[in-house]
């Protein structure tokens, strides 16, 4: 058994528009990747497929040796996939220490009990506090999410997601629209996940994936077209050609 | 305890009312009754964020439940109102399984039809339901064998007023746990709740049901007060004047059904006396200045003015 | 200065509503009905009634000043009736009640005016059953059997062997078939079908398409007045039933006279029973709609108005007979009798309903091109057919 | 046989008396995804319009028609203005609830100005009595009602799929951000919009007028009728109402024709049975 997350030659067709063509892709505990690539290139369709809301065409994909690919989305967050989401799916009229409390109350599967405080039950107390305190929300734990600054909702989206205790997690441009001047505070979030955690990030702030990615994968045109480390992906002419010199990032 | 303010202030207005209008008991106590089918939309439509236009069905089912469980069964007041919430739960239940999978207009309109389906169902069985005539003949015993229903009211306006009171307090309670909490998540994002792995049309159904045994509960509280059932507890405007009511004092928070349904049924009394023929233009105005003036309902009202202080400054 | 304690406030409010109620001699009268919403025509009806014999009999009933107090039920309501009518018992001190549009609004209402021993005249609502619930009722207005019958009568004597009923799905529409039905078979008539409509009708076409096919000497029906009473006799017309010979036969709730007009050509020559016609010719009625036109302009006079004007009549005699003593004003009123709008009428000790003549009516144009409903013949000192037949 | 041709032929006439009504309400709660519980008001102005102008000021029915469906049109701009531009952005609760306190203030108009009884509107000669078609005869009326019907269709048709207009209009819906930067005014595409769904509303009213008669409480009475036909034809189908009103028309009549015991619980439960298989409307959009 290999642990982690296998794709295989995942290919993805819209009648006759190729969105994945024969992707193959490891995600071990620990890992640190991103996935980058221009607009269209099919960076979202992928998450997709792996997260289950949309189902390939042909091609596999494995969790710690097991095939997932016929498990619903809900089911997939069960066995340990979580993305995060865009923005507007938070619990925009809950606090922050509700938003974090759902997550963990329904890992534990406690959502269905009416006659309990939720603040208090299942001993989830101690890791919303714990979570509060790695994203540095202490202070901001009992501001409803919609009066927040967007890099601080950006932060309770990745808690939320950490809530779930995954094992793989895929960042979904964890730093878009934030402001430049919090975007350390992102960095230095994603630096401080759980080691063993394995990490896909998907961002166009290359200054971003080039601070926290030990490998990048660059995707043009639904297929992969180059894997690497940082260093050798900015000394790469074609991907200088193809993204970076057609000014995005 | 802060927490226990609003729960004090709520029996001082209601012992201070009992001894300011003591002529005025049997309005005071439809305000009442109508307070409980308030709150019970407020779970399902404040809180789970699920509009819906047929409260109505699950009050009238309370009501006609309670009113032949009266006659036929038993007399016992608390025993109808447990009957009455049974069958509201059960009407919720049932037309939850597939209401709770429907949004907006198709929602809304599924929900009026189930409401018409049953006003038709009694005015079919009128050998059984009194039909256009109404159920008649609801004699009630004493509530808890002690104290006998009196002709000016009191012992219904305190019974009703305790049966208030039970329910803010269970609502409350569920409100506040893990329970409530995901019905608040899915208010604001269905979507979100399905990502984090729950369950979401099974807590609906959950939460409609429970909303259906609270307006079960008000429906019966009606049919032991009027001691009598018509096909008007089915009525569209029942579940429309509820859903006003609602967000005229502010959703989710369960006081807002109390404190809307105080001002509208005040506002539509004095109105409707000072000029029956013109008090649409009355209730039609306030409905529009909820809207457009305090769209977070009497409730919000407090930060409003703060907010509009605050820019004058 | 100290402050004033509830106590001592509360005790002159009571004290004051005493006063009022003992004090002077005044007999309190509370009025229910609706005076908002879609059926508030009644709720003016009784009131402008009311006003005009006032106008013409005065404010005193015999040596009693009597004082008449408006509550409004919005509709078919018996939780508003009801409390309404506590709230008129037990804040205002009402010696007698009237009013009363709907029947469960009625029935909701009867235990009270047990209780409490109260006076109590029905001025429309027209199911049999109410005057069984309480003593204390009396109704001046009319039942659905009561009208329904002597029009099966009129249309044997007529020539009418066959008949298709069609009526309205709810209580009143099945009164008034089996009133119909029953007094038309047992003098041999024969019914050919009988059709229930949902109340919710808009397009009566597949109805009248039955009919037609069945070929009866003429319909049946009962229909509530306004939209569903319109659109029916529209699609009679439409339909060319009459030109198929069916005759129209029906209540006269259907045309009364403040929805008369709406109706339109389509309505000429239909065939209707009822108590009232505003087109009836008597110096009273002459008088009524004279100081009708004066206390309201351009009031339209209908079967409400004179439920009313009789049963203020009604009360008159109970006040200035009983005063404050109900049970002894009720004594008075039953088995009385007085000249009305609508003719000759009677309390019957019984049933605590009124006797009254059925008038079978046309509907035709008056010398001003307004449509009329044209008594055709009496029928006289009908009483409640639903109860005695019971 | 007969009966069967009978329940398509009056199903229909009917229908299409539905679909006049409630095209307005697929116009300005489809297009404009404003949950409009109003529409019978406009509905009913343009028939209490039309009586008053017969009635008090003698008008022949074509012109006073015209002229009830001119002033509704033009009322229905500056309260478009007032009332409805500050909802677009809102819920659907804020909607529903703006729009009945819209409907209460209409009917407390009319109610004020014209009382509570019926508003006639007598039909001319040409179009009251009936054609004979054979086997039975037919409401002149409602060949009316199919031609107007089948005109409102094929114009909102060219309106909406071949003109500038159009292409605005579902630019201007499907995305405002876009279409205003392309220069589209969109609150007057709005306004413009609003004032075509209030006219079609009048003009269902008046002609609808002869099953459902115009009174002041006409908006409430009628109010679910009209929802449930844009509902189960689909939001912003002006197809799929058609489909729907044909479709609730020709089943309405079927059950009174053959099972009228069972009353309007059989149009409610075809209703729920509709929505349950597609809760987006027979033509609407997912």
């Amino acid at each position: 058994m290999t642990a982690g997350l296998q794709v295989r030659g995942l290919n993805k067709a819209f009648g006759g528009l190729v969105v994945a063509r024969d992707i193959s892709l490891d995600l071990s505990p620990g890992d640190r990747k991103a996935l980058i690539g221009p607009n269209g290139a099919g960076k979202s369709t992928f998450t997709n497929l792996i997260t289950g809301i949309l189902a390939p065409t042909s091609g596999s994909i494995q969790l710690d040796g097991r095939d997932i690919g016929s498990l619903s989305e809900a089911q997939r967050v069960k066995a340990g996939i979580a993305k995060t989401f865009q923005i507007t799916t938070l619990f925009h009229s809950l606090t922050v220490r509700d938003n974090l409390r759902l997550p963990l109350l329904e890992r534990r599967g406690l959502t269905a009990r009416p006659f309990r405080r939720a603040a208090g039950d299942g001993g989830v107390e101690d890791e919303v506090e714990s979570l509060l305190q790695q994203f540095r929300l202490t202070d901001v734990g009992d501001r409803v999410v919609q009066r927040l600054a967007y890099g601080q909702q950006r932060l309770v989206e990745m808690a939320m997601t950490l809530a779930l205790r995954p094992r793989i997690l895929i960042l979904d441009e964890p730093a878009a629209g934030v402001p430049s001047s919090e975007s350390p505070l992102i960095a230095e979030a994603i630096a401080g996940l759980p080691q063993d955690l394995a990490v896909l990030i998907i961002e166009h702030d290359m200054a971003l994936v080039f601070k926290v990615a030990a490998r990048i994968i660059v995707l043009v045109a639904g297929a992969i077209l180059t894997e690497g480390t940082p260093a050798e992906i900015a000394a790469d002419p074609r991907v200088r050609d193809l993204y970076l010199g057609a000014g995005h990032g | 305890m802060r927490s226990l303010v609003p729960f004090v202030v709520m029996l001082v207005v209601a012992v201070a009312a009992f001894y300011l209008f003591p002529y005025n008991l049997a309005f005071l106590t439809r305000v009442v009754i109508t307070m409980i089918l308030v709150l019970s939309l407020d779970l399902i439509l404040g809180v789970a964020g699920v509009s819906t236009l047929g409260q109505a069905a699950m009050y009238g089912s309370g009501a006609y439940a309670a009113g032949l469980f009266a006659i036929h069964v038993w007399h016992d007041p608390l025993a109808g109102l447990a009957v009455g919430a049974a069958a509201g739960a059960v009407v919720a239940f049932v037309s939850g399984l597939f209401l709770t999978r429907a949004h907006g207009l198709t929602l809304l309109m599924l929900t009026i039809a189930v409401t018409e389906v049953l006003q038709e169902i009694a005015n079919k069985f009128s050998a059984i339901t009194g039909g256009t005539d109404g159920l008649g003949g609801i004699r009630m015993g004493r509530v808890l064998g002690i104290w006998k229903f009196d002709f000016v009211g009191r012992t219904g306006y305190i019974y009703a007023v305790c049966v208030l009171f039970v329910v803010v307090v269970v609502l409350k309670i569920v409100i506040g746990s893990p329970f409530g909490l995901a019905l608040r998540g899915i208010g604001d994002s269905p979507a979100r709740m399905r990502a984090i792995g729950t369950p979401v049309t099974r807590r609906l159904i959950a939460a409609y049901t429970l909303s259906g045994a609270v307006a079960g509960l008000a429906g019966a509280m009606a049919a032991q007060s009027t001691a009598l059932v018509s096909l008007g507890v089915y009525d569209f405007q029942l579940s429309a004047e509820a859903m006003i009511m609602l967000i005229l004092g502010g959703t989710g928070r369960l006081w807002g059904a109390l404190i809307g349904t105080a001002v509208f049924m005040t506002v539509h009394q004095v109105a409707s006396s000072v000029d029956p023929f013109n008090w649409l233009f009355v209730i039609g105005l306030l409905v529009l200045a909820v809207v457009y003036a305090v769209p977070r309902g009497l409730l919000g009202l407090p930060d409003e003015v703060k907010r509009l202080l605050r820019r004058l400054k | 200065m100290t402050k004033p304690t509830m106590g001592p406030a509360l005790a002159a409010a009571v004290a004051l509503v005493l006063a009022g109620t003992a004090g002077a001699d005044t007999i309190k009268v509370g009025v229910v009905a609706p005076f908002s919403g879609p059926f508030a025509m009644y709720g003016k009806q009784f009131k402008d009634a009311i006003d005009v014999y006032v106008a013409e009999h005065g404010t005193k009933a015999g040596d009693h000043e009597v004082q008449f107090i408006y509550k409004d039920t919005g509709g078919p309501n018996p939780d508003t009736a009801k409390s309404v009518t506590q709230e008129l018992l037990v804040k205002d001190g009402v010696n007698y009640l009237a009013g009363y549009t709907f029947t469960p609004n009625a029935l909701a209402v009867a235990p009270l005016v047990d209780q409490a021993q109260v006076p109590t005249v029905i001025f429309n609502a027209a199911t049999s059953i109410i005057t069984t619930k309480s003593p204390y009722f009396v109704r001046t207005s009319f039942t659905t059997p009561q009208v329904a019958g002597p029009l099966a009568d009129w249309a044997i004597a007529q020539g009418i062997k066959t008949v298709v009923t069609s009526v309205t799905d709810y209580g009143p529409g099945i009164d008034a078939e089996k009133g119909f039905v029953k007094e038309f078979e047992a003098k041999g008539g024969k019914i050919v079908d009988s059709i229930r409509m949902p109340i919710a009708t808009s397009d009566f076409s597949p109805f009248m398409q039955r009919i037609k096919a069945a070929a009866p000497n003429a319909l049946f029906t009962f229909i509530p007045a306004g939209p569903p009473a319109f659109a029916f006799v529209k699609s009679y017309s439409d339909n060319g039933l009459s030109a198929a010979g069916v005759q129209f036969l029906g209540t006269g709730d259907l045309d009364e006279e403040t929805t008369l007009q709406g109706l339109g050509d389509a309505a000429l020559g239909i065939h209707t029973s009822f108590p009232y016609s505003v087109a009836h010719e008597s110096a009273m009625n002459t008088q009524f709609k004279a100081d009708l036109a004066k206390v309201d302009p351009g009031a339209v006079a209908n079967f409400a108005s004179v439920g009313a004007y009789d049963g203020t009549e009604a009360l008159y005699r109970m006040i200035a007979a009983g005063g404050t003593d109900g049970d002894a004003g009720l004594k008075a009123v039953l088995g009385a009798s007085w000249e009305s709008p609508r003719g000759p009428v009677s309390i019957d000790p019984k049933t605590h309903h009124i006797t009254e003549n059925m008038y079978i009516r046309v509907v035709a144009k008056d010398d001003k091109g307004q449509l009329i409903n044209k008594e055709i013949e009496t029928i006289k000192d009908v009483p409640d057919l639903g109860l005695v037949s019971k | 046989m007969t009966t069967l041709a009978s329940i398509l032929l009056d199903g229909v006439a009917y229908g299409m008396i539905l679909f006049m009504i409630s095209v307005g309400l697929t116009v300005t709660m489809g297009l404009m995804r404003v949950v409009n519980l109003a529409h019978g008001g406009f509905a009913m102005l343009g028939g209490a319009f039309t009586h008053w102008a017969m009635m008090s000021a003698g008008l022949p029915f074509p012109l006073a028609a015209l002229a009830a469906l001119i002033a509704v049109v033009i009322l229905s701009v500056p309260m478009e203005r007032v009332f409805y531009r500050p909802i677009y952005k809102m819920g659907e609760l804020p909607q529903v609830l703006a729009t009945i306190g819209i409907t209460f203030l209409m009917i407390a108009s009319v109610n004020y100005a014209m009382g509570s009884s019926l508003l006639s509107i007598p039909l001319p000669k040409v179009m009251s009595g009936a054609v004979d078609l054979g086997f039975r005869t037919l409401p002149t009326h409602r060949l009316y009602v199919l031609g107007a019907g089948v005109l409102v269709i094929v114009g909102l048709f060219v309106l909406i799929e071949r003109t500038r207009f159009g292409i605005r209009l579902r630019a201007a819906v499907d995305h405002p951000g876009t279409a205003a930067c392309l220069g589209i005014d969109t609150g007057r595409i709005f306004s413009l919009t609003f004032a075509l769904g209030a006219g079609l509303a009048a003009l269902g009213g008046i002609l609808g007028a002869e099953l459902l008669p115009i009174d002041a409480y006409y908006p409430l009475r009628y109010m679910i009728l009209f929802l449930t036909v844009v509902a189960v034809g689909g939001m912003g189908s002006v197809a799929g109402s058609f489909v729907a009103a044909l479709a609730l028309g020709i089943l309405d009549t079927a059950a009174r024709y053959l099972f009228p015991e069972v009353g309007t619980i059989f149009f409610y439960l075809a209703m729920i049975v509709m929505l349950g298989l597609r809760p987006q409307g027979l033509l609407g959009r997912a």
